[in-house]
């Protein structure tokens, strides 16, 4: 077996295995310890609804904070709808879930792509360099923010590595990019990164709990 | 020994002219994929080379290869080459056979010890000797036998280079390559199901006027042909970019001629050079015929997923351990939750 | 004394790099051995986890922009100011203790056991340098409500003994005597009686059935005790059945601020008990911010069921009294400001309240940037202004609200809170500020409408 | 000089070689004026689309002169509408096309007459003396 089918067979197979049970389990070890009831008596009604309110709302920045986190937010914003436009508009990528979820949904073009994985690496080193020079980064930091970055990143450059063709032959480029993602895979539960799934629970927990107090959320 | 004419000497015998002779190079320079630049050099080479012998194995194939070479686009040049080669054997095409044939190939090795060059084509069983045998010779005493004086051994197509089809899951004779076999001597792969026949001609042509082997790539096969993909070099390669992909065999994508990625073209991680030197003399290929490519000229190409599935699909299997992991992950969950609480009960109780 | 500087010397010695802590004073109270200590402040740390402090705690991305949202961060680039890294310690036991992969991080000894020295550091950062204000809260891109997490925290440092001296004292004082500032309830009715005098005005007191039990901070009671005529006023005006007791008159909650639950369920608890057993409907709580959280928001759950009467904050119950027309007030000729308790607005959903009343007063009223929800903190909340040693941190970060209150310009500056009241005076003094914050209610009492008195 | 076709370039439909070549072309004429130095394109190294082969033909166009030349097989030499722009094209004896190119040059070599066979010419035309 070659490296690429070790890339497309057990190496996803066993990432994929690890991302579904270790979010699972991060979650399900969240949400089964004990709950706190709250007994006051609401102001306005919360609940779900109040849940996915802020889910939404805090995708954006509340205007009091806009000029300090400008810098930040733009660069995660760039970051973010960069990974996304990659991972999931991307045709070969739409194909590789087209393979397992039965249906596919229309891509970019490749040269969007491109500038789009670049925009998205450009921000994160940027975002890199203000988490090393920023003291209050500096300080928060631990081996887990600058694991998580390079293993978010590291797939868009090996990603984009392959369509620029630097240095390795397609398939080599291709495996060392599936495994960059089952790598990705393995550790997003575990990690910071499980605010993928996290940001759900934190935010709909303070909607729940702030909504209906009337409280801003 | 006696010494073989060069091939100069065969084509002026022949009442070729030398503006004859310089469009011969031209077109030898064009299947060797060499920059017209290289026309004087290889002119050059070409009258001093001398008459090589061939002797050429089949194994477990399907002949597939060699309808291939014989049908070569360019039967005057391949004409020439093969003036300037002598086949010695190749139980297919020569009359004789059986003893007489062993004998003549016996009589070629000890003739050329050291010179001649060995062509295999089909695969090798080792499951047992008797799976394929050639006059009672199994195949792997006759590759053994034969390689021990040769100059160099090609492998022709992906059976000989890679096991091909015969060694496909579960390859039921044990089938391997030439490469598995023959350590002590050079092996050029020349893999393919067939192998386009100017690439044969051309690999034969490189030993013939240059007297060495062309450079090859990881897998000994010779750059100039394999050095890149048929996705790079392929004239649908724009749709790809643009994100246009036929999705079906019928729809307007594929009657727009856009890319087959999509219906499993094998294309990036081929390497082999259809898109630009074509077949049935520079008309098509199969990408331009509209089908995918199967990477037919790569290792395991019979076992590496379905023809049809694109190549960015993981191979996952079914649903159920998917959802194995799911459950194994509630649990884990559970457990570390009621740890957790446990913790906090025992803490609780210390105050 | 607390010599905050915010640039600190970088410790290259350290096994990552870090900022010297300065020299502050840590104080201890009881004898216990270190060892102690470090378990104590963990088992109740590690008690406050459950779904939802768990999600917080797991959830944080490290973005560290909560530090653009505290005035304490924003005031002296400190990063240890910053509001997530002052949860670090109660992060990291979570992590080690109770979290999904507690396991893992105890067996490869991913997160570090929390020290006494880590714990003596972190009381400048969960009491001196933190007033619960909850600005982090908002900023935050995950939702996680830190000021909550901070709280929690403090409940360990309690049971360590690792506080401040002065909250732990005046905590103390509260559980003790009913009142942080040491107000007998007979003090309290002598207060009463003083004021009802001098302000002509009736107050009843220990009234057996009443639909309104009126409560008051010890602040109010001490420092301003014609909050307690105004009160009176406002009530009598609606034409309220209304009563003070002496046997539930205190609204503040040293045990909340300082971090112990048992005395905070016991203050609340005193309250509740005292309403139930009147009958009131509804239950008024003073000008202050943390009375308000404390029993609005978790009354109900220390009692473990939900109240059998309404909790209001004063300035809600005067909106409503405004709105549905029971009391009037004159029209004001001037420009008015106010300024937004925290645990009232931002924190407790009452933001509107204040506004109605002001729109009833008829004046120019001038919203201080970004104020309502989003407002500074006065720097004193969450005891923060009982802590002596923070004085120099607290008035330099008071140095934000009064930008915010001097660029509207208005004539007047009001609230609704006597623990901003007294942390706005302090100030005022130390920086011989123009402004001099005003009651909200104060300023309703005495321009009701054909009140009676 | 007959007039070019002029198919635009741009126009071209297929699949972006057309454009790249004739650039190459370009260069290589420029090179051709200023150090005479001729450039030969072999045509299939390139991988041109269906028509695509058809469309630079036409484009290119037919100049002022053409040549056969029968040599192992037919072979023709072309002059395109683009003086110095020569289309070769190469047959075997079975009249089936062995190799495409572009010579960029005053005249290609294989129009001259090679030394050789002017020397093995001449050897025959003496033995018409005898």
């Amino acid at each position: 077996m070659d490296l690429l089918e070790f890339a497309k067979g057990p190496a996803l197979q066993v990432a994929a295995y690890i991302l579904v049970a270790g979010s699972i389990w991060r979650l399900v070890g969240i949400l089964l310890l004990k709950e706190k009831p709250d007994f006051s008596e609401p102001r306005q009604s919360g609940g779900l609804l109040a849940a996915l309110k802020v889910i939404y709302t805090r995708s954006f920045t509340a205007s009091p904070f806009k000029r300090a986190t400008l810098y930040p937010k733009m660069m995660a914003y760039v970051m973010h709808l960069g990974l996304f436009a990659v991972v999931f508009l991307f045709v070969p990528h739409i194909m590789f879930f087209e393979g397992f979820l039965g249906f596919e949904w229309p891509g970019l073009p490749n040269s969007v792509i491109f500038f789009l994985g670049v925009a998205a690496v450009v921000s994160g080193i940027a975002l890199l360099v203000r988490r090393i020079t920023n003291p209050v980064l500096r300080l928060i930091s631990n081996f887990d923010d600058y694991f998580s970055w390079f293993v978010t990143l590291f797939p868009i450059v090996t990603g984009l590595l392959i369509s620029v063709r630097m240095g390795f032959r397609y398939e080599t480029l291709l495996a060392i990019h599936i495994l960059s993602v089952a790598l990705l895979m393995i550790w997003l539960p575990f990690g910071k990164l499980g605010h993928t799934f996290l940001v759900f629970v934190t935010r709909g927990t303070t909607g729940m709990v702030f909504e209906r107090r009337g409280a801003k959320t | 020994m006696k010494k073989r004419p060069t091939v100069g000497e065969i084509l002026q015998a022949k009442g070729v002219s030398r503006r004859g002779f310089l469009k011969y190079c031209a077109t030898t320079a064009s299947i060797l994929a060499l920059p017209p630049s290289m026309i004087p050099r290889i002119a050059e080479a070409i009258e001093n080379a001398r008459r090589t012998s061939v002797i050429w194995l089949s194994f477990q194939e399907c002949t597939g290869c060699t309808e291939s070479l014989t049908r070569s686009a360019s039967p005057t040049v391949e004409g020439l080459i093969f003036d300037a080669i002598s086949l010695d054997y190749h139980h297919t095409l020569q009359a004789a056979a059986g003893e007489q044939a062993e004998a003549a190939r016996h009589a070629a090795m000890q003739e050329n010890d050291g010179n001649y060059l060995v062509l295999v084509d089909g695969s090798i069983p080792l499951g047992n000797p008797g799976f394929s045998t050639i006059a009672g010779i199994s195949n792997v005493d006759m590759l053994k036998e034969t390689v021990a004086g040769a100059a160099a051994v090609v492998a022709i197509g992906s059976c000989a280079a890679f096991g091909g089809i015969p060694g496909a899951d579960p390859n039921p004779t044990g089938a391997v390559s030439v490469m598995d076999l023959v350590t002590d001597k050079p092996v050029i792969n020349v893999p393919g199901c067939p192998p386009i026949p100017m690439v044969m001609t051309a690999v034969l042509t490189q030993f013939l006027t240059f007297g060495e082997l062309p450079e090859l790539d990881a897998l000994s096969r010779p750059l100039a042909f394999y050095g890149q993909t048929i996705h790079d070099r392929c004239y649908r390669r724009p749709f790809y970019e643009q994100g246009k992909f036929a999705k079906t065999f019928d729809d307007e994508g594929a009657k727009a001629g856009w890319c087959l990625y999509k219906l499993g073209c094998k294309g990036p991680t081929t390497y082999n050079a259809c898109a630009t030197t074509k077949w049935n003399n520079g008309t098509s290929f199969p990408i331009e015929a509209g089908h995918p490519c199967l990477g037919c000229s790569e290792p395991n190409f019979w076992d590496d997923g379905g023809f049809y599935e694109p190549l960015s699909t993981g191979h996952f299997d079914s649903g159920e351990k998917l959802a194995g992991a799911a459950a194994a992950g509630v649990a884990l969950g559970a457990v570390a939750a009621a740890a957790g609480r446990r913790r906090q009960a025992k803490f609780m109780k210390e105050g | 004394m607390t010599t905050v500087d915010g640039r600190h010397e970088i410790d290259r010695e350290a096994e990552r790099l870090a900022y010297k802590p300065p020299e502050i004073r840590h104080d201890k109270q009881g004898d216990m051995p270190d060892d102690q200590r470090i378990n104590q402040a963990m088992h109740h740390f590690v008690k406050n986890f459950n779904t939802q402090t768990a999600s917080y705690l797991d959830g944080c991305l490290h973005c560290g922009m909560c530090a653009d949202a505290c005035h304490f961060h924003v005031r002296t680039d400190d990063p240890r100011y910053t509001p997530i890294w002052k949860i670090e310690l109660f992060k990291r036991t979570y992590k080690r203790q109770v979290g999904p992969f507690a396991f893992f991080y105890r067996l490869l000894g991913l997160k570090r056991h929390v020290t006494i020295e880590d714990l003596e550091e972190w009381q400048h950062l969960l009491y001196d340098s933190c007033t619960v204000c909850g600005r982090c809260s908002l900023v935050c891109p995950m939702g996680i409500d830190i000021a909550g997490l901070v709280s929690m925290a403090r409940h360990g440092m309690f049971k360590a003994g690792l506080i401040p001296h002065e909250l732990h004292e005046v905590a103390k004082t509260s559980a003790e005597t009913g009142s942080p500032l040491g107000i007998s309830a007979d003090k309290f009715e002598e207060r009463v009686e003083w004021m009802a005098d001098e302000h002509d005005v009736d107050i009843p007191m220990d009234v057996e059935q009443a639909d309104v039990l009126a409560v008051m901070s010890s602040i109010e009671i001490n420092k301003y005790p014609q909050s307690i005529a105004a009160t009176a006023k406002i009530l009598n005006a609606s034409g309220e059945s209304w009563t003070f007791r002496k046997d539930g008159f205190e609204a503040t909650n040293f045990g909340m601020l300082s971090g112990n639950p048992d005395w905070q369920k016991a203050a609340s608890m005193k309250l509740i008990d005292a309403a139930i057993k009147i009958g009131a409907k509804t239950l008024v709580l003073p000008e202050c911010g943390h009375a308000y959280m404390a029993l609005r928001w978790m009354g109900a759950n220390m009692l473990g069921k939900p109240l059998p009467f309404k909790v209001m904050h004063i300035s809600e119950y005067m909106a409503d009294a405004l709105n549905t027309g029971k009391i009037k007030v004159k029209k004001l000729n001037k420009s008015v400001t106010y300024h937004d308790p925290c645990q009232v607005s931002r924190r407790g959903g009452a933001t509107q309240a204040a506004r109605d009343v002001i729109k009833h007063l008829g004046v120019d009223f001038r919203e201080m940037e970004y104020g309502g929800d989003y407002n500074w903190c006065c720097g004193g909340g969450g005891g923060v202004v009982t802590i002596k040693r923070a004085d120099p941190l607290r008035h330099r970060v008071f140095k934000l609200k009064m930008d915010q209150v001097e660029k509207t310009e208005a004539d007047e500056l009001l609230s609704s809170c006597a623990n901003c009241r007294q942390s706005f005076d302090d100030s005022q003094a130390h920086f011989s500020w123009d402004y001099t914050m005003g009651s909200l209610m104060e300023t309703v009492a005495e321009n009701l409408e054909g009140g009676t008195s | 000089m007959t007039t070019p076709q002029h198919v635009p370039i741009t126009a071209s439909p297929f699949h972006g070689n057309v454009r790249p070549l004739l650039n190459e072309v370009l260069h290589a004429l420029d090179k051709l004026l200023e150090t005479r130095e001729a450039t030969t394109i072999d045509l299939a190294s390139l991988p041109f689309g269906p028509g695509e082969l058809e469309h630079l033909e036409a484009l290119l166009g037919t100049g002022e002169l053409s040549a056969k030349l029968d040599a192992l097989g037919s072979s023709s030499i072309r002059e395109t509408a683009y003086p110095g722009v020569w289309w070769l094209e190469h047959r075997n004896a079975f009249d089936e096309i062995v190799g495409r190119y572009l010579e960029i040059t005053h005249t290609p070599e294989i129009l001259s007459s090679q030394d050789a066979d002017i020397i093995a010419g001449r050897a025959h035309l003496e033995e018409q003396f005898e």
